[in-house]
């Protein structure tokens, strides 16, 4: 069959252009050379990658807004990212004299190579993942956790109260979320079984007739998905998370008094934990790599990856172009009294999920659970609050 | 060597601080070659809405926050014990995991006395 | 000093003052200056916020960035050459500053406008109205991070409204379109079927942004008991427009001075109940649909007719010595004009009371002990024009 | 249920997102330098001065009688009146403006000079795209620059130049026919110059 | 210097050292705090370092223990840290010499 | 001994000894940061994968956190004027001397007695997993108590009187 | 001169040549204006940016709020006296190469306030201004028109040589003085160094 | 329905005896006659007015400042003079009416007026006034932001543009012009900055009140600034 083999070949396209690239070299230098190449794949795609989103959330935006976006520059716009790399290069780099000079320098590298280092472990198709690590799930949890330290060092090494203030916000919110997204996704290694994302992957990649069985199509998934999709928007600082850079009251937040290059780095590094963080929920819910039907299977993997990837960055795109932000407290509150709180609920629901067994009534007991506590906790969160639709009365 | 997976973190890793790098060190030789910074003492002053900064930015904060980060830091502290768990929980007796339950109801219970106390709420 | 003055800070009363919060955490204070740059203050404006770590403990308003001498010019120039310049008081609703001004006038010296101009005031007033009320939305909206799509929306609209503006007047901002006695050109019929056909889809827009905003959970958690303002406190502030009905006084201009011909349309006056963001959002939609049922009235039986009062005249005008006050419910609350005559062809005395400026007088009370987060929504909320502010 | 009005308002910008390709209610973009919105027939840029003829120096409608000038808010017409007299459309000698700067940085586009003009010299343009990096040379108007014919009047705002037409068509047939009246007059009076029991009137 | 687990255990017991001198050299509390978790830290590495050239690295001793050590550091770390932040409320410092000074 | 072992013990202990030299408190936290991330490094040398990125995770993600807010919260970025080492530190740096002197010794001295496994033993988190539900059931259960305690007198230490809202 | 170094020479002019270009049409297509409005200008530059007009089509919508990070600084209304001084130091936090454009009456010339004790009379008494819209307000359309100026001003700018834009003369001073408040006007009135007034004064004496 | 200013008048002084209040009428087609209050008593009948139960004036619409400069007056006066004349030969004292021009200040004043409506009735407005005793150094009114807290803003802004220092208020600074700001930009008698420098079309009128300014002086000393220039 030649379009089998032609399919698979295409869905190990990379590794064929590896091994030819490395063919030519010596067999002693190969592994490494491999290594290297796969590394400069992914420093090389994924900040192409965040190019295309800016055009691509700037014209989408528009799109939502009733207007067409950057169509100018190159073709459709979409030299647009060059320029504004070229423009970044060149501008002048103002460096506060009251800033903490070294401070101020590491704080934007040390946020690009935290993020970087997450995409190692990210399975993005068959086989492709650099590092297959026994604890990979883990090693990216630690990465993201790293991030923290680059804001508070950014915007405490600006001397700038707008910085300071936007820094000390975003560490809260990222550290309240983040216990969500762990615990979101032990749920899902209690049922997978590994914290190696390629193995998650794998326990994903299995059909029923032509549904796949992935964990978003579980009733604990589901609810997993829902607060894991909450806590990503939350930990990348997007809309309707984006305190930390709340232009209405905070300037730009930490990143205040960046200007040039440094500043574009920090935009690139929230791009790019948008990607890590979009792989990192495609790989524990959305299957991974594996494909949405059975039959789409010849597909390459690598496409579903992105594909799927994609989709969840025009979610992104999509609520931003939509929501308005929270305020501080509400965003704390939310995290502490309603998403940890349905979290920790749901672990028990995945442990029920287990204990009941196949058949139809570990469905109907998660997913009842599930949804009356959503939509009690829900209400009981307004009533307490005093928020809800309201009527009103006219005088003549 | 090669094949451990600590090598290709580390390549990424050096490729990444590259990547960071070598813009800012491509506009560095931009700015020696062209365009000079113009450093002064108002564009290098702290931006303030256009007004002269008064006072130290460096301020005391509130010990809410510290609270928030305790609380946090048990958190991934449990993580680290959760996580080991759930990867050994699909083989495990209703004992074992009866023992894990515990473990998290106690830090469960540290959470409901906390937001008991009005700690999770935002002040 | 002069002597026999006897008012004594003792004499104050509770509402006179804001209340004094005493900070809490044992955090430092904290005084950042919000503006006069600030991407949210809606212009130069300027607040020095005391935190307590995010709290506002003490808010003070900082004006004149854009005080332009508005009365100073106009005390110094013509009366019809004041015109053009209350047209830049408050940007976005040039025309019912032209209204107010020639109704000042028209007291002043006893003129009066005839039918036709009167349904045309009237048209232009309430499409100013509505533009006025969805850029306020939308700009609220704006500051509570909304990147911008409710005011694209809302912009969509008020462009309509704008060309509607300018093939009348000939301008899509500053109209200078009203006359002490009537209006400076007349409305042609295709102009009329074209207000009708724009009227006809508002509806559709007041619809769209309500399912854009109305019940999301998250404007609602934001905008819900932020900001009260109690009625009788509102009433003393001297708050009026829209502001005012969203803290439940019954107060429309429209209704209560019967001024122009509201009389003979039939619409209501939503009022809020608890006076906080939201009901002012609510109350600027609704009044909104309220608008939109005035205008469909009012396009229906434009009388025909001229629309200059035939006694008025341009150039040397010279009204008898008196004074005059006249306002209108503008978009933004009470507009009014404050002229002393002293029968010369320029005013003696020229003041513009703005509503913008007055309803700000409460923003520290209704600050304190929120959020800075908050002073940007509420602020956003009270809708205020700095042209107007600081004339 | 928590969530419902963000999820109704997500809808409604897909709705918006998607319209955006069908629909030209919903991409509402004019893209300007190629495409441009119809200009509105009143729209008002910055004044111009009107003349008749092929000349414009010889055409220009201005008397030069400053009342623009005294009435311009802001005071930004300059007028120097010429010690010397020529005819304008009737015929009646007038004086003619010498210079007359219109300084386009300071108007205000309010049409007031275009409004208390009784000759219906000065109009208001449509051209809008004058930005510049000179302001002093690119900005300072000056008669040259300001002058422009009545076939442009017409093609800008074709009805009311049709209007004004007609209205300086009916002042010059009156003043014609008066002209002629008195030139009648005269001619009778010539003729009957031999009584001198009449005239006089 | 010949095994892998001497250089382990001397590094581990360099930054014991360092740990120790930071906690009784520095005036701050907090860089007191610091130093503890340094000499923590230290002891972690010895742990592993045990479990890993250990007589019985298949038992993961010295593993769990790291593991709890750590859990264990972290509690110590939030009730100092806490404790510094509750003394600098009362004596607005945290500076151990001067807290001493108001003491006694 | 591998080169990689003794840049990362040069990172780890250089971080340890900036932390405990650095004037600005702030530099401090962050060398501190600098010598966890180096253990941690040092732990996967050791193959023991799990606990590295725990320490990541607990120590970069949690520790250092905690460490910057209390800095905060103390007005500690300002560098003190009467100087950042305490008055007996002579003696503290004989005490640690001495200390090291000790263990060094102990080390050396000890080392030959030991059998010593060379092959990398396999420890996956699995086995942690199972060992945690396991043989260290007790332990886990006793840090699980430890730690809600430590929450409580953590925030009650930490909480401000006046903070507390009435109930 | 021998060959071989005006071969090189030629050679350094078609590297400078080609970064010139590649220079100029960066920063032309990637112009973020602060975020920042005065007066009613200002409403119409959100027009522009809004859906009929869509600035965003030149890459231009991001509108920065931090000067830090903002190339553009647009001008939109009436500079007061007492708002100049600001005007001055944001202007002045910019990182170069920063552009001002001068949109409206206002901020030209004080427009129709110019008579007010409060206005100043345009902002190039202080910084120095590239592209001038007359207007009041000037169309949403006048403002592209503006922008494309500016652009085609920035194509023309050299990198290198005598005609080289303020921002890459490294003799040039990158500060400008901020005005002060005084006890009846602001103090000084005008910065010589960018507001030439001796050209054209006593070319037009007052009428008589 | 609404009283009549006199009634209102009247009222006030049934309510508080020894209020002292002027009848100010309006001559122009809109006859909103006005009550004129005496600082001392203001405050109190501000309060009446507002407590009131039929009267109710709770909402303070408007408040503002008019400068009413010194007026020279010039008038012709008969005055009885002795001048001592020969009649006869005799020098005697006689009485005699000459007429003579005699140029009198009147002394002018700063006025606040503040517009008063009601809400709850739904009626207004009345005008109310205060008047200092001069414009120079006797400029205190008593403030009624006491009373009427939308009085707040308006007085600080009559404060800053017209000078008249209202006692009670409590927070009156300079609103709308900087702090260091000297003048009182909106008396009739205030002379603009000299910042003319160049105009294109200049209008010599605008020149010369630049240039009568006492500023101008200032201006100049400026001069050390502007040779330093820059670049
Ligand atoms: S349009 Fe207005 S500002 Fe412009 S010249 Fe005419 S009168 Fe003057
Ligand atoms: S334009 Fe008209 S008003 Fe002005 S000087 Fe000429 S004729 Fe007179
Ligand atoms: S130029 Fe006109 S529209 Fe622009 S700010 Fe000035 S007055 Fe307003």
């Amino acid at each position: 069959m030649v379009s089998t083999s032609f399919f698979t070949a295409l869905d190990r396209i990379f590794f064929l252009l590896r091994d030819w690239l490395v063919g030519f070299l010596p067999v002693a230098l190969r592994p490494a050379a491999g290594v290297l190449l796969g590394v400069i794949a992914i420093v090389a795609v994924f900040p192409g990658f965040f190019a295309l989103t800016t055009v691509f959330e700037r014209k989408g935006l528009g799109r939502m807004q009733n207007r067409l976006g950057p169509n100018r520059v190159g073709p459709f716009g979409f030299f647009q990212p060059v320029a504004d790399g070229i423009k970044a290069l060149t501008k002048e780099d103002v460096v506060p004299y009251r800033s903490d000079r070294i401070v101020h320098f590491l704080a934007p590298l040390v946020l690009v190579v935290t993020v970087f280092l997450g995409f190692a472990v990210l399975p993005m198709g068959r086989n492709m993942v650099l590092a297959d690590m026994d604890a990979g799930l883990l090693f990216f949890f630690a990465m993201g956790a790293a991030t923290e330290l680059s804001i508070f060092m950014a915007g405490w090494s600006s001397h700038n109260k707008y910085s300071l203030l936007g820094a000390m916000r975003g560490i809260a919110q990222m550290i309240s979320y983040e216990v969500v997204l762990l615990l979101s996704a032990v749920s899902v290694v209690m049922i997978g079984g590994s914290l190696s994302l390629s193995k998650i992957v794998e326990a994903q990649n299995s059909y029923s007739g032509v549904f796949p069985h992935w964990y978003i199509f579980t009733p604990w998934g589901f609810a997993g998905f829902v607060v894991f999709a909450i806590a990503a928007t939350a930990e990348t600082n997007r809309s309707p998370f984006d305190l930390p850079e709340g232009e209405s009251e905070l300037v730009a937040g930490y990143h205040t008094e960046y200007s040039g290059f440094k500043f574009a780095l920090f935009f690139l590094g929230e791009y790019l934990a948008m990607f890590s963080i979009s792989g990192l929920g495609t790989t524990l819910f959305l299957g991974g790599w594996s494909a949405p039907l059975s039959f789409f299977d010849f597909v390459p993997s690598w496409i579903w990856f992105f594909g799927k990837v994609m989709l969840s960055i025009f979610v992104f795109i999509w609520m931003r172009g939509t929501l308005p932000r929270l305020r501080q407290d509400q965003l704390m509150n939310f995290a502490w009294k309603f998403v940890l709180p349905f979290t920790l609920l749901n672990l028990f629901v995945t442990a029920l999920w287990r204990f009941l067994g196949e058949g139809w009534l570990r469905w109907a007991v998660c997913s009842a659970i599930l949804v009356a506590a959503w939509a009690l906790m829900g209400r009981v969160g307004m009533r307490r609050k005093h928020f809800g639709p309201r009527s009103y009365r006219y005088a003549e | 060597m090669a094949s451990s997976p600590y090598f290709s973190l580390a390549v990424l890793f050096i490729a990444a601080l590259g990547f960071g790098l070598a813009p800012l060190g491509l506009a560095w030789l931009w700015a020696r070659m062209f365009s000079p910074p113009k450093p002064n003492a108002t564009k290098n002053a702290i931006y303030e809405c256009g007004l002269v900064s008064k006072g130290d930015a460096w301020v005391q904060f509130r010990s809410g926050y510290y609270l928030y980060a305790i609380i946090f830091l048990i958190f991934d502290v449990e993580a680290v014990f959760l996580l080991p768990f759930a990867v050994a929980f699909s083989g495990l007796s209703g004992a074992a995991c009866a023992a894990m339950l515990i473990f998290v109801l106690l830090l469960i219970e540290g959470l409901a006395w906390a937001w008991a106390k009005g700690i999770l709420t935002w002040a | 000093m002069s002597s026999g003055v006897q008012t004594k800070p003792e004499q104050l009363e509770g509402w006179n003052r804001p209340p004094v919060i005493a900070p809490e955490g044992e955090g430092e204070l904290l005084e950042v200056a919000m503006g006069p740059h600030h991407p949210s203050t809606h212009g130069v404006f300027r607040m020095d916020v005391t935190l307590d770590g995010e709290r506002v403990i003490g808010l003070k308003p900082v004006f004149g960035y854009l005080h332009r001498n508005h009365e100073k010019i106009a005390e110094q120039t013509s009366y019809l050459a004041s015109m053009p310049y209350t047209d830049r008081l408050d940007y976005f609703c040039s025309l019912t500053n032209n209204w107010a001004y020639a109704l000042a006038v028209e007291k002043l010296a006893g003129l009066d406008a005839p039918e036709r101009a009167q349904y045309i005031r009237v048209i232009l007033a309430e499409l100013t109205r509505i533009q006025n009320h969805a850029s306020a939305v939308g700009f609220l909206l704006q500051d509570m991070g909304a990147s911008g799509t409710p005011l694209m929306y809302a912009f969509r609209e008020r462009e309509k409204i704008l060309d509607l503006f300018e093939q009348l007047t000939g301008a899509r901002m500053m109209c200078n379109f009203m006359r002490f006695g009537g209006c400076r050109v007349d409305a042609t019929a295709g102009w009329l079927d074209g207000a009708r056909k724009m009227v006809a889809g508002l509806p559709n827009f007041v619809d769209e942004f309500e399912a854009l905003l109305s019940t999301n959970e998250i404007l609602m958690a934001r905008t819900q008991g932020v900001g009260v303002l109690k009625p009788d406190l509102a009433v003393n502030t001297g708050v009026s427009g829209p502001m005012l009905r969203a803290s439940g006084v019954d107060y429309d201009l429209r209704k209560v001075d019967h001024y122009g011909i509201y009389d003979r349309f039939q619409f209501r006056v939503p009022l809020g109940e608890h006076g906080d963001i939201y009901d002012r959002y609510m109350v600027r939609v609704l009044e909104m649909r309220e608008s939109i049922r005035i205008l469909e009235q009012a396009l229906k039986d434009v009388p025909a007719g001229p629309v200059m009062d035939p006694k008025a005249k341009s150039r040397g005008f010279r009204p008898k010595p008196g004074e005059a006050y006249g306002r209108i419910e503008a978009p933004k609350g009470e507009l009014g004009f404050y002229l002393i005559s002293d029968g010369t062809p320029n005013p003696y005395r020229y003041r513009v009371r703005p509503p913008s400026l007055i309803n700000l007088t409460i923003l520290e009370d209704m600050c304190l002990g929120h959020d800075v987060a908050d002073v940007v929504l509420i602020f956003g909320s009270v809708d205020i024009v700095l042209g107007e502010v600081d004339r | 249920m928590l969530g419902e009005g963000i999820l109704k308002g997500m809808a409604e910008t897909a709705k918006n997102f998607f319209g955006s390709y069908v629909s030209k209610e919903r991409l509402t973009t004019v893209e300007y330098p190629e495409e441009r919105v119809p200009a509105a027939e009143n729209a008002r840029a910055f004044p111009f001065l009107v003349y008749d003829g092929p000349d414009w120096q010889a055409g220009l409608r201005c008397v030069s009688c400053q009342i623009c000038e005294k009435e311009c808010p802001p005071k930004c017409i300059l007028i120097e009146k010429s010690k010397d007299k020529k005819p304008d459309y009737v015929g009646k000698p007038q004086f003619y403006p010498v210079r007359f700067d219109i300084d386009l940085s300071v108007c205000m586009s309010c049409q007031i000079c275009v409004e208390v003009c009784p000759f219906d010299a000065i109009k208001m343009n449509t051209e809008f795209a004058l930005a510049t990096d000179d302001r002093f040379g690119g900005l300072l108007f000056s008669r040259e620059k300001l002058a422009k014919s009545n076939e442009y009047y017409h093609s800008i705002h074709p009805t009311e130049a049709a209007e004004v037409d007609a209205r300086l068509a009916e002042e010059k047939a009156k003043v014609e026919a008066k002209a002629k009246a008195a030139a009648e007059a005269a001619a009778a009076k010539a003729a009957v110059s031999a009584s001198p029991a009449e005239g006089g009137n | 210097m010949t095994t892998p687990l001497a250089g382990y255990l001397l590094v581990a017991a360099l930054l014991f050292a360092i740990g120790l001198a930071g906690a009784l050299v520095r005036r701050n509390a907090i860089l007191v705090l610091i130093g503890i978790e340094l000499m923590l830290n230290a002891a972690n590495l010895n742990l592993i370092a045990f479990w890993r050239y250990g007589p019985h690295p298949e038992r993961l001793t010295g593993m769990m223990f790291a593991i709890f050590s750590i859990a264990v550091a972290a509690a110590e770390a939030a009730v100092g840290l806490g404790l510094v932040i509750a003394i600098h409320r009362h004596t607005n410092t945290t500076d151990l010499d001067k807290m001493n000074r108001m003491k006694g | 001994m591998s080169p990689i072992f003794y840049i990362l013990a040069a990172v780890t202990l250089g971080g340890g000894l900036a932390a405990v030299l650095l004037r600005q408190l702030v530099h401090a936290a962050l060398a501190a940061t600098v010598a966890f991330a180096g253990l941690a490094l040092l732990y996967l040398q050791l193959d023991a994968q799990f606990v590295g990125f725990a320490q990541v995770l607990v120590y970069i993600g949690a520790v250092a956190i905690l460490i910057v807010f209390a800095i905060l919260l103390t007005r500690g970025s300002e560098v003190p004027k009467d100087g950042v080492f305490s008055r007996t530190w002579a003696v503290g740096l004989v005490v640690a001397a001495a200390v090291f002197a000790v263990l060094g010794w102990a080390v050396l001295a000890s080392l030959r007695a030991l059998p010593l496994a060379e092959a990398a033993p396999a420890a996956t988190v699995h086995e942690i997993g199972v060992a945690l539900v396991g043989r260290y059931v007790l332990p886990l259960e006793i840090v699980g108590l430890l730690l809600t305690a430590a929450t409580v007198g953590a925030v009650i230490v930490a909480l401000h009187e006046k903070e507390r809202p009435k109930q | 001169m021998d060959e071989h170094l005006k071969i090189e020479l030629g050679k350094q002019g078609i590297v400078v040549t080609t970064l010139q270009e590649l220079y100029n049409w960066g920063r032309r297509n990637s112009i973020w204006p602060m975020q920042f409005g005065l007066a009613c200008c200002a409403i119409e530059m959100i027009a522009t940016t809004m859906a009929r007009f869509d600035m965003a089509r030149f890459g231009a919508e991001v509108f920065r709020p931090s000067p830090r990070q903002a190339d553009l600084m647009i001008i939109s209304g009436t500079v007061t006296k007492k708002m100049a001084p600001q005007v001055v130091r944001l202007y002045n936090q910019m990182a170069e190469p920063r552009y001002v454009i001068a949109m409206g009456a206002c901020a030209i010339s004080g427009g129709p306030f110019k008579q007010g004790y409060n206005v100043l009379k345009g902002i190039d008494r202080y910084i120095p201004v590239d592209v001038h819209i007359p207007g009041c307000p000037p169309r949403p359309e006048a403002l592209l028109e503006a922008f494309m100026a500016l652009q085609k001003k920035i194509d023309a700018q050299p990198l290198t040589g005598a005609g080289r834009p303020r921002f890459l003369d490294s003799e040039a001073r990158g500060e400008f003085p901020i005005p002060v408040p005084g006890e009846h006007d602001l103090e000084p009135a005008s910065n010589r160094g960018v507001w030439p007034v001796e050209i054209e004064t006593g070319t037009k004496g007052p009428r008589d | 329905m609404l009283k009549t200013v006199e009634e209102i008048k009247a009222a006030i002084e049934a309510a508080i005896p020894g209020a002292g209040v002027e009848f100010v009428p309006n001559p122009g087609p809109a006859a909103e006659h006005s009550l004129l209050l005496r600082p001392e008593s203001a405050v109190a009948v501000a309060k009446f007015l507002r407590d009131d139960a039929e009267l109710a004036f709770d909402y303070l619409s408007n408040v503002t400042g008019v400068d009413w400069p010194d007026k020279e007056i010039v008038e012709k006066v008969k005055a009885m003079r002795i001048t001592t004349k020969t009649v006869d030969g005799v020098e005697q004292q006689v009485e005699e009416t000459v007429e003579e021009t005699r140029k009198r200040i009147e002394p002018g004043c700063l006025e606040a007026v503040y517009h008063l409506y009601s809400v709850a009735k739904k009626h207004g407005p009345l005008v109310i006034r205060m008047r200092t005793e001069n414009r120079t150094d006797r400029v205190t009114l008593p403030s009624l932001t006491p009373i009427w807290r939308g009085a707040e803003f308006q007085e600080r802004e009559v404060f800053d543009l017209y000078g008249i220092v209202f006692a009670g208020h409590p927070d009156l600074r300079r609103i709308l012009m900087w702090e260091e700001f000297k003048d009182h930009p909106m008396r009739k008698d205030f002379v603009e900055p000299d910042d003319y420098e160049y105009e294109p079309t200049a209008h010599d009128h605008v020149l010369k009140r630049a240039q009568a300014h006492p500023a101008a002086v200032v201006a100049s000393g400026s001069q050390r600034w502007r040779d330093e220039g820059i670049r």
